[in-house]
């Protein structure tokens, strides 16, 4: 037998996934709960984890010298600029850290964005062999395929000098756009698999599918019944009230 | 005086060459093996997160303030909007980083309703596109035109890839799908991935030059 | 005494030749000489929207994504989304039509709500902004979807324009469109949304059109010159990947060896 | 209204009922459809198994914890994995749900100690660090600086055993992620695998495996496990069928109703148009 505490969980765990399913009849009470609900906990959850960071980092390593403890204040400081953005005069202070951090996120990604996602993708584009003699399919043919498709790709997205447009860009831009066409297909593809896969995992939940709880499932039953009913119900009720009417 | 734009975007510009400038350059002094302006970029990255975190309360804020006022006025759904409130505040406080009293992430609510709730309504908002897709799929996903019949053909190949019951009884299908992921769809992915480092070097300019102030703007001035 | 790093030298180069391009353009279209964009078919379809929702008499919801202006790669998006905002909301102010502006980031709402304002403004018809039309709903990534999709049946807009970084909620956002009767034009740099614009919404701009867009729309001189710059990088890009590949294929590896260096 | 046009205006509810039935049968009714060994899954069999005796692994669960259906069969499997080897594991995170991920699901699943491991000197949990690609830097550079203290115990992070040795991402060996979007793959390779030459391998939800491929194909990733699919192999590579095993027929049977939807639509689509020209 689980614990009362464990049982009583599930319940509310089985309750919260059907209320969201429950928006796919149409809006109603159970979705509104559960969503309301939704929206509180990721806030205060948030919170909890950001203090967590704060108080670790102090005692981590800005309490170990006095400059360090001045950054840390510092940080604190800064920090309440924040929240300048809620006056009305001094809001332009807010505008501070924002730059900080907008300063430092730029920064690290321009420090090696030109190596990871330039030169390192340019390299393997380079290193495409376009005759591998004892390996004609898949590799030659392929390896064609990439040296043609991507400058292609990259070329569609060619916008200024609209005049001087070489007439082949013509084939070129439709090269392109059928190749963009495949590629999207396959995120399709693989859209949908993860669609499923979480769906499948709620599925397994209500379930009772270990290691899942097996409480689960009596509780699924119990509460898509009452949902179900209620819904239904509800909508005969006001059904019968228009056609009265 | 303070009230200046050219502030904040002195802030930025300094901030971008202090965590650029370290990868490429080495600062070589015979006093210290440490490349100082490196450290600096290292720690001043540090510093940067706890100002990060500082910013937490104003989702906070905000959220008091749209349903505090929803509460207030008694506007339609308003009942809910204590819902909302109340998760909110018994999450962060059960949630709060004071082991001594109980409090943290080893607190019992705390852990209650990552559990119970939290974890099973988040995996649940994302499971409902399943249904979304499967109706999409069905309703638009036609053959109108040369480029349409592309995408379709290509995502169906590609769905049945990903099924066993798919490659099990027809391997080509595999085959196709793995030509498909590793040629145009890498093509595709390899041209953004090269044309988003340049549109991030050309933001990284604008910044740079301060002709970017697109998130400086707003609130007057 | 600052000395390169080995293995960085030719990313470095690289850099400093997109820099330098992006820089020559940007001082360039300052002195007046602005680079021509290329007119993309999406671009006249916002138009036509337009003109779609005056005559049915409905009116024009334009969203930007739900991105914030600080990420370095999705923040780009979010400024496109907004020029092509600011042209919508010019266009709905000339011809009297509503304009309803979803948003997720606190951050992005006075900047939506000032281009909105200063359109009508500049239309002549101050008195005609609502400022309760620019919606802040949630800043949660469902709860924002699912109080678009509220608005869509309660306000079944004619036109439906959304121009900027979406992820999962695009489904479900282009399908409800799509149901209310909206003509919809979608645009994402989202590499793995952009199927499903394309399937469900009449007109989708792929990837960097949407800058391209953006900077067309907009008419900002160093928009568009950064655009130029970043041509000269595509340019360098498609030449070292088909140079080297030539190369690599007759056995050469100089310049791989190069991009070592 | 004619049948064929019918086909073309089935209610939407209808077609969510079809999902569920779709989903729910073969999750009760078992169906033990064949699962053919593709080659993601063996690829990351091999890299899990070619990690060398002594290697130093950082083992990070990067998604939320709506995308645990997805992610969390392979971060299991490999975990357990992993366990098997003799290797050091450092975990660390930088989605704020990472942490709670792997201490409240993970843990729960697997007890280090079963397999000998001793906690602070073979593994050590350093939970999470917001900051996302900032903090991933400074992880890179000083690991112990970034996590002054441990997540589960709330130690001082340097007073353990495993991190005398180990401070910088230069005395990595490899990193395993398990990821769902932003940060992820991008940053590890900015941060980690660009300056530090730290090798990477990751396993992703699928909608992020399209954009793996170019880092597959340039050879900066070495291994992808996308999806659910890839892991109920890799569950049968290493004989420990799991959650990921249980839930493939389910995968295979919802993506035929999407083949068969779509077909169905398309019949409809052609059938109306012939007869209206």
């Amino acid at each position: 037998m689980v614990e009362l505490i464990t049982l009583f969980g599930t319940y509310i765990a089985v309750f919260v996934t059907l209320g969201i399913f429950t928006i796919l009849y149409k809006e109603n009470p159970w979705y509104r709960i559960s969503e309301s609900l939704f929206l509180g906990l990721a806030v205060g959850y948030g919170v909890a984890q950001q203090m967590l960071f704060v108080r670790d980092q102090w005692a981590g390593q800005w309490s170990k010298s006095s400059i360090m403890m001045i950054g840390y204040f510092l940080a604190l400081l800064v920090g309440i600029m924040w929240y300048f953005r809620f006056s009305k005069k001094y809001f332009y202070i807010y505008r501070w850290p924002l730059a900080i951090i907008v300063g430092t996120g730029i920064g690290a990604s321009l420090r090696t964005v030109m190596i990871a996602q330039f030169l390192d993708q340019i390299r393997a584009q380079a290193l495409l062999n376009l005759w591998v003699p004892n390996n004609i399919w898949p590799t030659t043919i392929n390896n064609i395929c990439m040296f043609v498709m991507t400058p292609a790709v990259l070329l569609y997205f060619w916008f200024t000098g609209a005049d001087s447009r070489p007439g082949f860009m013509k084939y070129v831009d439709k090269l392109a756009r059928y190749t963009m066409m495949a590629g999207f297909g396959s995120a399709f593809g693989y859209t949908v698999l993860t669609r499923y896969s979480l769906f499948i995992g709620r599925a397994q939940f209500l379930l009772g599918i270990p290691p899942n709880l097996a409480e689960g499932y009596p509780a699924f039953i119990v509460m898509a019944l009452i949902m179900l009913a209620t819904m239904i119900g509800y909508d005969l009720m006001q059904k019968k009230k228009t056609t009265a009417v | 005086m303070l009230r200046r734009i050219e502030i904040p975007i002195a802030l930025t510009i300094i901030f971008t060459l202090l965590q650029t400038i370290p990868y490429y350059f080495r600062w070589e002094s015979n006093l210290k093996l440490v490349d100082p302006i490196e450290q600096a970029s290292s720690i001043a990255s540090q510093w940067v997160l706890l100002i990060v975190a500082w910013s937490i309360f104003i989702g906070v804020i905000s959220l008091l303030q749209v349903h505090g006022k929803t509460v207030q006025k008694r506007s339609k759904g308003w009942h809910y909007s204590i819902i909302v409130l109340v998760s909110c505040i018994v999450m962060a406080i059960a949630g709060l980083p004071f082991a001594e009293v109980g409090l943290g992430i080893k607190n019992p609510v705390y852990t209650f309703l990552f559990n119970y709730a939290q974890s099973p309504l988040s995996a649940t908002v994302f499971a409902t596109i399943a249904f979304f897709i499967t109706s999409a799929a069905y309703r638009s996903f036609r053959a109108k035109n040369i480029e349409a019949t592309i995408v379709l053909v290509a995502g169906l190949l590609m769905v049945m890839s990903n099924a066993p019951l798919f490659t099990a009884t027809l391997p080509v299908v595999k085959t196709i799908g793995q030509w498909i992921y590793d040629v145009p769809n890498m093509a595709t992915n390899r041209a953004v991935t090269i044309g988003g480092a340049l549109g991030l070097v050309a933001l990284a300019i604008r910044t740079l030059l301060g002709r970017e102030r697109g998130y400086l703007r707003g609130g007057g001035d | 005494m600052a000395n390169l790093i080995a293995g960085r030298i030719f990313g470095l180069i690289c850099l400093l030749i997109v820099m330098v391009a992006v820089t020559y353009f940007i001082r360039r279209a300052e002195k007046g000489k602005v680079p021509k964009v290329r007119r993309i078919a999406g671009i006249d379809a916002i138009d036509e929207a337009i003109g779609r929702a005056v005559e049915m008499g409905r009116p024009v919801m334009a969203a930007h994504g739900i991105a914030n202006l600080r990420d370095s790669t999705t923040g780009p998006q979010t400024i496109a989304g907004l020029s092509v905002l600011s042209y919508v909301a010019k266009k709905c102010a000339e011809v009297g039509t509503r304009v309803i502006v979803p948003i997720r980031q606190p951050e992005v709402w006075p900047i939506a709500a000032e281009i909105v304002e200063t359109a009508y403004r500049m239309a002549g018809k101050p008195e005609e902004y609502q400022s309760t039309d620019i919606m802040y709903l949630s800043d949660q990534q469902f709860g924002y979807s699912s109080s678009v999709m509220g608005i869509l049946m309660r306000e079944k807009p004619g036109a439906h324009i959304m121009i900027g970084a979406y992820w999962a909620e695009s489904m479900q956002l282009a399908e409800v469109g799509a149901t209310v009767g909206a003509m919809q034009i979608s645009g994402t740099a989202q590499v793995s949304q952009i199927p499903f614009f394309l399937v469900s919404t009449d007109y989708c701009l792929i990837g960097e059109e949407i800058y391209a867009a953006g900077a067309y729309l907009s008419n900002e001189p160093a928009l568009i010159a950064s655009l130029a710059g970043q041509d000269v990088g595509r340019i360098l890009a498609v030449a070292l990947g088909i140079i080297g590949s030539l190369l690599t294929t007759v056995g050469i590896k100089a310049l791989i060896d190069l991009t070592k260096w | 209204m004619s049948f064929v046009e019918k086909l073309q205006n089935i209610d939407r509810r209808w077609i969510y009922i079809l999902a569920w039935i779709f989903v729910l049968y073969p999750l009760i009714n078992p169906l033990g459809l064949p699962v053919p060994i593709q080659k993601e899954s063996t690829a990351w069999n091999k890299a899990i198994n070619d990690i060398p005796d002594g290697s130093v692994v950082v083992f990070s669960c990067m998604f939320s914890i709506a995308s645990i259906p997805e992610l969390y069969p392979m971060t299991i499997a490999t975990f357990s994995h992993l366990m098997t080897k003799n290797c050091k594991i450092i975990v660390a995170t930088f989605w704020n749900d990472g942490a709670l991920v792997f201490d409240q699901t993970l843990l729960k699943q697997i007890d280090p100690a079963t397999y000998g491991k001793v906690y602070g000197k073979d593994w050590i949990d350093l939970g999470y660090a917001p900051g996302a690609e900032t903090a991933m830097r400074a992880f890179a550079d000083d690991m112990v600086n970034t996590f002054p203290s441990d997540y589960l115990y709330s130690k001082p992070t340097s007073s353990y055993e495993i991190m005398q040795n180990i401070k910088t991402a230069a005395d990595v060996d490899i990193i395993v992620s398990f990821e769902s979007g932003t940060p992820g793959v991008g940053e590890w390779l900015r941060q980690w695998n660009t300056p530090y030459g730290t090798k990477l391998i990751v396993g992703c939800s699928g909608v992020s495996a399209p954009g793996m491929a170019p880092y597959l194909q340039s050879g900066q990733l070495n291994a992808n496990l996308p999806g659910l699919t890839s892991t109920a192999e890799y569950e049968l590579l290493i004989k420990r069928p799991a959650l990921a095993t249980a839930g493939v027929d389910a995968v295979s049977m919802s993506h035929l109703l999407v083949v068969l939807l779509v077909i169905l639509g398309n019949v409809g689509y052609f059938a109306t148009r012939g007869r209206k020209s």
